[in-house]
């Protein structure tokens, strides 16, 4: 095995920001038609060393180490895919260019439809349907996990020897997921290596060839991952393993009640209608998880509610009083009572700002808090979330994708709002610290009695919490009240 | 060929400057001028460029010499009666463009469209003390003109500003205007040219160009590259500082038209506080004029004597000169019970050095402990606007002979009166000279008159600027003594190329 | 690190120097000479009312400061808000309103406008800071506007709205600090065209004298000896020109990114 | 939702109503400025007499409004009515001075975008470092220095010393495509603030686009660098400079002042100068329909090139 030639290397690698290592010792060999995984907390350095196999570091990090960067190109399916993809230009634009370079030795006639080809196998390999109309769109157009399909459709058009995938199953349902997976492994079948960085154990132990166990920035711990399931050896890999099942069922408290109601409803983008809900009720105290297919809705839903998306009709009743349609009409109280989580928490935060002051501001805002209450709050609620003080004083820039994720639902949980939508909140974040936001967000539903649950999921573990699960297809809920292992686990 | 003496010292002078004249080539000439909205009728001639392609075009019955003098041109000769009532005016033989010749009734139909109620031609108030209805026409070259009262100075109104004869006959000016002038038109694109050939059969020698063409720059800057990039042969009014940069310089000629403008401030004699003339007085004494020449005008002047007309027919070079004199100014501010006076003087960019002097004066009076306010207004109603209100103002007037200066100006029903100077015994003054006819007599009569202006007039006037022209190394027989306005300024037909 | 500074630094030094102590050492009016001409007890010669150029080069530096930075800040203070508004606003109808107006004012030829204001009122300094600045709000805001649209679509604001921010914080804390790098570069560049708009103003009448010691209007009304006398424009257009050039540099040098990472 | 469609032709309704509003608005101030065509007319012979007469052969002494009427229910017909000045039809001024106006603005918008947008990518390329310093301080420089200075070094340098070129185009008249060179200098001084403004709002915005996650990742996966930056970074850095783009475009069509007069170019610009000077209301009201719908038409054009780049705003709640 030792005698195949490592693609890319890194040795003793370390980097350290404001003389804190946020790496530190990494020793990685990235082999040809082998998928090495990377887990661990979130936070512990991941998506850092990723960066580095492509040479690139936090702005002024002081970085030791040997790192020998792979020759070529390197597909890199980033954790945030909204990021790069440029706003103004659509995606069949965006995966042209990227094409391009593989089709230059083509005659000239000869490129245009080659060019189109090789994008339209892309999409289908990354299981992206209905090409012709993502084609034409703009990449705010499309719903997280499409985004994310699109990146790596990227990645897989690049043709390159070594692709790095942060979190590239995140947002994507069971059966989409299941091909993804086999995608890379069709990937490493053909020589190619591939770096995964993933919390979702599933994905890792059905492709890993090699898997990293990093908690703080330091590998704890590498071996195949039947040995590692079989016989962990770092106790906090023992952990991470298994805090595999989800917490504790919530049940509503009184069915009678109704916090939320939504009549009958139509959301539109454009022309096209992309979510018909016959109707939804939400009771004090209950948790409803939506889940689906990627594209199927679940985001316009809880945006719809949240006052993000005004472009329905159908009217939304909180306490049986009729929302305003935009979040811009509504309320204080209205707004502290429907709280949103939204998808992308990198997006959703003013990157100039620190987080703990934008945490904050929701409870100055919205409950009318003075400045130090509402900090000293933030740091109580951001610290039950398992984020350190030093670590919230920072910029959004400075903070992993899970731990941004964490701070957004602290950022919506300082409103005490009534009905709180959690739009994908755990996707970034590993088994324990997953478990650990989980019992959190059961006790303050028990606890307050009030509050009502929406998470919008694709995970098992976060849709267990739920008493009841909504499936939404096509923008239509094909079941209600079914079972979450069942739907969560195959379609 | 029928010049007259002004013809004949003209052409000796071009051939003590440079050689025998040549014919042939083509001079072009720019001037400032009036857009889109330029017309060929000479009697809208309003601006220079309009004048000199008037000029070119045709002719009047007399024009102003050097001295501000009536010349003939198309008159031959004129003759008063005794009473100065009544002109017989006899024509010279011309011809119009046409091949017409040049009648009695020409003259009459001229002058009757320049009067017309209808229009309101600038000419018309010039001509006003004819009356026209009992004017006629004695033969084919004879008119008799008929005045309301006795006029001396007849000759003066055959010279008016836009008085041009054109033929009896309705035209179209723009397309092809007929005219007895010296060029005749080739082709004209309002705002931008006039192209103009030689008229063979001018009746004061053909012109030595074969062609002129008239160009319209209005900035100043663009007519003096124009100029040194070898794209036009003359350029009508620079800059002094301008002509300050090349005289000398040997790449153009330059030259200072002198007495051209007068440059004056004029107070309101009928109201406070100038209606007192020991301010009047302490305010002429406040000037000083070498500075005023040489701040507003950089130098391109001569110091004024709070008279109209330096150098030219009847202007009384005899007064003293007078000086700045601050102690007596503050002195005669202090009898006047005007200490700590505070005016404003109205002023413009309307013309070159307006602002200037202003700025100039304000300082000066300061030392005299007068407050004096500037007020920059709009350039384009300015005239009309100081004209009436106000009490201070910048002011400036062309060239014209001293009597038309008063007779516009400063008698009480003058029409553009700017000091309301309205004095009785000032207006039988000006009526006993024009019915003077000995011209010695006549002259002691305007000396008495400009006595009392000097003394207690509204206009301060502190300058005469030159007018400044800059012609291409090769371009002879421009008249060098000829103030704006009058007869051999801008005049093409005598000009010539080396 | 602080050397990126420098050369703004040196650069908008000198003017602002002058600026802030010419006044103080500048003579009192001396005895006028003739217009434009060089040496005579003047190093600089003379300008085109005869004074000191020199004495008007000192004086003249402070009211261009002023008004320039007034006029700049007035225009913003306007067209910052309307754009922001219009860009952050979900009513059409609003952005309506707030936007064509202005673009009407773009409309209307700017030389009536002057000559108007010229002809009719007779404002002093401060007025005129406020006609320069009318003359620039539309222009301004439009480019806020374009700018803002980004901006305010991005799931940042919906996120600062979902908080029940008040509008400030999200227009001017993070719409505008998004902006911040093209609204400064569009601020630099109007603040000169602002000074040039004084004087030709100045020349028409308004605002301050025809002579008014200001290193704008002496550019301008120095223009006829430019051959004859050419400090009188090239001392204070020079002063100008590095006022501009050192004020935007030191923006730049200012918004900088550090994006440096030090690998051994 | 406003679809693009519905925006458009919201825009153009309000367009119309723009060009009245500017029809109006410069009618008032045309009224409203001191004097008329009878006391431009009447120059430094302001005798009140004249002027009474030069206004009744003008009609100036009827009301403003009826006068007002009768020009618009002209403009119904097409016609533009007659300059007061000359008695010549207004259309004929526009068409003569449109010429050389429209010549000068392409040639000079030709230039405009490929240098100013050249030289604001290349200043943000190189951030901090002497090209951008450099860059930054040429257009700077060359923006402060005053228009008139400018074409005095160029016409005394290219025209006066070297011969390469006329000083101006005097006696051109408007058939400037004969003599190209007589516009070299002019489309220079026209350039030399533009391209300032323009380069540095690119710069700007070309500076975060060039940093931002979706540049760093297409030039990650090769894509080559001109690309890179005009193709992914320029179109987010584009939606303030097209505004700028736009008035400048404005600036150009309707009539370039300084640089006509100074090179003695017959376009718009001289034209309304000329008009304003007499007061000529109608040809100055003939001159605000068309800057009017040129204005109009230039903003909606900036408005939809801000739209198409910044797609998002569509959607916003
Ligand atoms: N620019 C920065 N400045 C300071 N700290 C940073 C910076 N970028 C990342 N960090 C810190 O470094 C640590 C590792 O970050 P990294 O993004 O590599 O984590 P990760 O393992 O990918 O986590 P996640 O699973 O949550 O995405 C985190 O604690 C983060 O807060
Ligand atoms: N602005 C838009 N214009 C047109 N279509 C849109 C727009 N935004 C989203 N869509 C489409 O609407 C559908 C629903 O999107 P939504 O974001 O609600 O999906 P989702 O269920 O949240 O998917 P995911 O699990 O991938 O996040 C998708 O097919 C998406 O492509
Ligand atoms: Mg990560
Ligand atoms: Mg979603």
């Amino acid at each position: 095995m030792d005698a195949v030639t490592a693609v890319a290397e890194i040795k003793n690698l370390r980097v350290e920001i404001d003389g804190r290592a946020i790496v530190d010792g990494v020793d990685l060999r990235v082999l040809p038609g082998t998928v090495t995984a990377l887990v661990g907390a979130s936070g512990s350095g991941k998506t850092t060393t990723g960066l580095a196999l492509l040479g690139e570091y936090p702005a002024g990090a002081l970085v030791s180490g040997d790192v020998r960067a792979p020759d070529g190109l390197v597909g890199y399916v980033p954790q945030h895919p909204a990021a790069v993809l440029n706003p103004a230009r659509r995606v069949g634009a965006l995966l042209r260019d990227v094409a391009r370079a593989q089709v230059r030795h083509l005659p000239r006639r000869e490129r245009r439809t080659a060019l189109r080809e090789r994008v339209l196998r892309a999409l289908a390999l990354a299981r992206l349907p209905d090409a012709e109309t993502m084609l034409r769109r703009y990449p705010h157009q499309l719903s997280g996990g499409q985004q994310q399909r699109v990146v790596l459709a990227q990645a897989l058009l690049l043709g390159a020897e070594v692709v790095v995938a942060d979190e590239p199953t995140t947002g994507q349902d069971p059966s989409t997921k299941r091909g993804i997976v086999e995608q890379f492994a069709a990937l490493a079948r053909e020589g190619i290596a591939v770096v995964l960085l993933s919390h979702d154990l599933d994905v890792v132990r059905a492709l890993a060839d090699e898997v990293l166990v990093m908690r703080d920035g330091h590998v704890v711990e590498s071996a195949p991952p039947e040995r590692l399931w079989r016989a962990p050896r770092h106790p906090w890999t023992a952990e991470l393993l298994a805090s595999g099942s989800g917490a504790t069922r919530v049940e509503p408290v009184s069915e009678g009640a109704t916090t939320l109601e939504v009549g009958p409803l139509t959301a539109r983008h454009g022309r096209t209608a992309v979510l018909r809900l016959p109707g939804l009720t939400l009771h004090p105290g209950a948790c409803l998880a939506v889940v689906g297919r990627s594209g199927s809705g679940k985001t316009t839903l809880g945006r719809c509610l949240a006052g993000l998306h005004r472009h329905h009709d159908g009217e939304v009743l909180l306490d049986g009083v009729p929302l305003p349609r935009s979040l811009r009409d509504r309320t204080r109280q209205q707004l502290a009572a429907v709280q949103y989580v939204f998808q992308d928490a990198r997006a959703a935060f003013d990157e100039h700002r620190p987080v703990l002051h934008q945490v904050a501001r929701t409870a100055v805002r919205l409950r009318g808090a003075a400045e130090p209450d509402a900090l000293a709050e933030a740091l109580t609620t951001l610290a039950a979330l398992g984020l350190a003080e030093d670590l919230v004083r920072r910029r959004p820039g400075a903070l992993s994708g899970g731990e941004l994720q964490r701070a957004a639902l602290a950022r919506a949980l300082l409103a005490r709002p009534r009905v709180l939508i959690c739009d994908e909140i755990t996707s970034g974040l590993d088994t324990v610290t997953r478990k650990g936001i989980l019992d959190t967000l059961a006790a303050l539903v028990r606890d307050r009695g009030d509050l009502s649950l929406v998470l919008i999921t694709h995970d098992p573990a976060t849709a267990a919490l739920a008493g009841r699960v909504v499936v939404l297809d096509a923008g239509e809920p094909v079941e209600e009240e079914a079972p979450a292992r069942r739907v969560m686990t195959g379609a | 060929d029928a010049s007259g003496p002004a013809g004949d010292a003209k052409a000796g002078d071009s051939a003590a400057a440079g050689g025998r004249p040549r014919r042939g080539g083509r001079l072009r000439a720019a001037f400032a001028g009036g857009g889109a909205s330029e017309t060929l009728d000479p009697h809208l001639a309003n601006l220079f460029g309009d004048v000199a392609r008037a000029k070119a075009l045709f002719d009047k019955l007399a024009d102003y010499g050097p001295d501000l003098s009536a010349r003939p041109r198309l008159a031959a000769r004129w003759e008063p009666n005794a009473g100065l009532d009544r002109w017989k005016v006899t024509l010279r033989e011309a011809a119009f463009h046409d091949g017409k010749p040049v009648t009695a009734t020409d003259v009459l139909y001229s002058y009757r469209r320049i009067t017309d109620p209808e229009k309101a031609f600038r000419a018309k108030a010039s001509l006003e003390p004819i009356d026209l209805k009992a004017s006629r026409a004695l033969d084919e070259r004879t008119v008799e003109f008929v005045l309301k009262r006795p006029t001396a100075e007849f000759p003066n109104v055959l010279a008016a500003f836009g008085a041009y004869i054109v033929p009896g006959r309705e035209q179209d000016f723009d397309r092809n205007p007929v005219g007895s002038g010296p060029f005749r038109l080739v082709s004209f694109a309002p705002g931008k040219s006039a192209v103009l050939r030689r008229n063979d059969g001018y009746w004061d020698g053909a012109p030595y160009l074969d062609e002129l063409e008239l160009l319209v720059a209005n900035e100043e800057s663009a007519r003096i590259n124009a100029l040194l990039g070898g794209q036009i042969e003359y350029a009508h009014e620079l800059d002094p500082t301008t002509a300050r940069a090349h005289e000398g310089g040997g790449r153009v000629e330059i030259i200072r038209l002198r007495n051209s403008t007068m440059q004056a401030f004029a107070m309101k004699t009928d109201r406070p506080p100038f209606d007192d003339k020991r301010v009047r007085e302490a305010f002429f004494l406040i000037a000083d004029r070498a500075e005023l020449v040489a701040g507003a005008l950089s130098g391109a002047g001569e110091i004024g004597n709070d008279l109209f007309g330096k150098g030219y027919e009847y202007y009384d070079a005899s007064l003293p000169q007078r000086e700045q004199d601050l102690d007596r100014a503050k002195a005669l501010l202090k009898e006047a019970g005007a200490e700590g006076l505070e005016v404003t003087l109205d002023t413009s960019p309307v013309a070159a050095g307006f602002t200037e002097a202003a700025t100039i004066f304000r300082d000066q009076a300061a030392k005299a402990g007068v407050t004096v306010t500037v007020r920059t207004g709009s350039k384009d109603s300015y005239w009309k606007d100081v004209l009436d209100s106000g009490t201070f103002c910048s002011y400036r007037s062309g060239a014209m002979p001293v009597e038309a200066h008063i007779s516009q100006r400063l008698l009480t029903e003058s029409t553009t009166n700017a000091t309301k100077w309205h004095h009785k015994d000032f207006d039988a003054l000006y009526r006993q000279a024009q019915s003077t006819k000995d011209k010695a007599s006549r002259a002691a009569v305007y000396a008495r008159m400009q006595r009392r202006l000097h003394a207690e007039g509204g206009f301060l006037v502190w300058g005469f600027a030159d007018w400044i022209l800059g012609t291409a190394r090769h371009v002879r027989g421009v008249e060098t003594k000829a103030p704006a306005n009058s007869l051999d300024w801008a005049r093409f037909d005598k000009v010539w190329l080396a | 690190m602080k050397s990126r500074f420098a050369l703004g630094a040196v650069v908008a030094g000198v003017p602002l120097a002058l600026a802030l102590v010419g006044p103080w050492v500048a003579g009192g009016p001396g005895p006028r000479a003739a217009s434009f001409t060089l040496g005579g007890g003047h190093p600089l010669g003379t300008d085109f009312v005869g004074r000191d150029v020199w004495d008007q080069v000192l004086l003249g530096g402070r009211s261009v400061v002023l008004v320039a930075l007034a006029a700049t800040a007035v225009a913003y203070l306007v067209a910052f808000p309307l754009g922001v508004v219009s860009a952050l606003t979900h009513r059409a109808w609003l952005e309506e309103l707030l936007m064509r107006p202005l673009d009407v004012l773009l409309a209307v030829p700017s030389l009536l406008m002057i000559l108007l204001v010229a002809a009719v009122l007779t404002p002093g300094a401060a007025g005129l800071a406020l006609l320069v600045a009318l003359v620039n709000i539309p222009d301004a805001a439009r480019i806020v506007r374009a700018a803002a649209a980004e901006a305010a679509s991005r799931p940042a604001v919906e996120a600062l709205r979902m908080q029940g921010e008040t509008w400030w914080r999200t227009a001017v804390g993070y719409v505008g600090r998004c902006l911040t790098r093209t609204l400064v570069a569009d601020a630099g560049v109007r603040l000169t065209g602002v000074l040039y708009l004084v004087a030709t103003a100045a020349f028409l009448g308004v605002g301050v004298e025809p002579d008014a010691a200001d290193w704008a209007v002496m550019v301008d009304r120095n223009r006829t000896g430019l051959f004859v006398q050419p400090w009188a424009v090239v001392v204070p257009a020079l002063l100008i020109v590095a006022l501009t050039m050192g004020v935007n540099l030191l923006a730049d040098a200012g918004l900088e990114k550090r994006r440096r990472t030090w690998t051994p | 939702m406003t679809g693009p469609r519905s925006w458009i032709a919201r825009r153009l309704l309000l367009g119309a109503a723009q060009t009245a509003a500017v029809v109006l608005l410069v009618f008032a101030l045309t009224e409203a400025l001191p004097g008329d065509a009878a006391v431009a007319l009447a120059g430094d012979q302001p005798d009140p007499e004249r002027i009474a007469a030069i206004r009744e052969a003008m009609d100036l002494d009827r009301p403003a409004l009826e006068r007002l009427a009768d020009w618009t229910a002209g403009l119904a017909r097409g016609d533009l009515g007659t300059s007061l000045a000359s008695g010549r039809p207004v259309g004929t001024y526009i068409a003569d001075g449109f010429g050389p106006t429209l010549l000068l603005a392409a040639l000079t918008v030709a230039l405009l975008v490929p240098t100013g947008v050249g030289l604001g990518v290349l200043a943000a390329r190189h951030e901090g470092r002497f090209t951008d310093r450099l860059v930054s301080s040429l257009t700077l420089g060359v923006y402060a220095v005053p228009e008139f200075a400018f074409g005095v070094l160029l016409v005394t340098v290219l025209a006066l010393r070297l011969g390469w070129v006329p000083p101006t185009a005097v006696g051109y008249g408007t058939d400037l495509l004969a003599h190209p060179a007589a516009l070299v200098i002019p489309v220079l001084v026209l350039l030399s603030r533009p391209v300032c403004s323009l380069a540095r709002l690119v710069r700007a915005g070309m500076i975060d686009a060039l940093d931002s996650p979706y540049a760093a990742h297409a030039r990650r996966y090769g894509v080559p660098g001109v690309r890179v930056r005009y193709g992914h970074a320029l179109p987010n850095a584009l939606a303030p400079a097209t505004q700028q783009l736009a008035r400048t475009v404005d600036w150009l069509l309707c009539g370039v002042i300084v640089v006509e007069a100074l090179y003695v170019i017959p376009g718009l610009g001289t034209v309304l100068m000329n008009a304003v000077a007499e007061r000529d209301v109608p040809v100055v009201q003939g001159l605000a329909v068309v800057f009017g719908v040129t204005t109009v038409v230039l903003n909606l054009g900036a408005d939809l090139v801000a739209r198409r780049f910044a797609p998002r705003t569509e959607a916003a709640a």
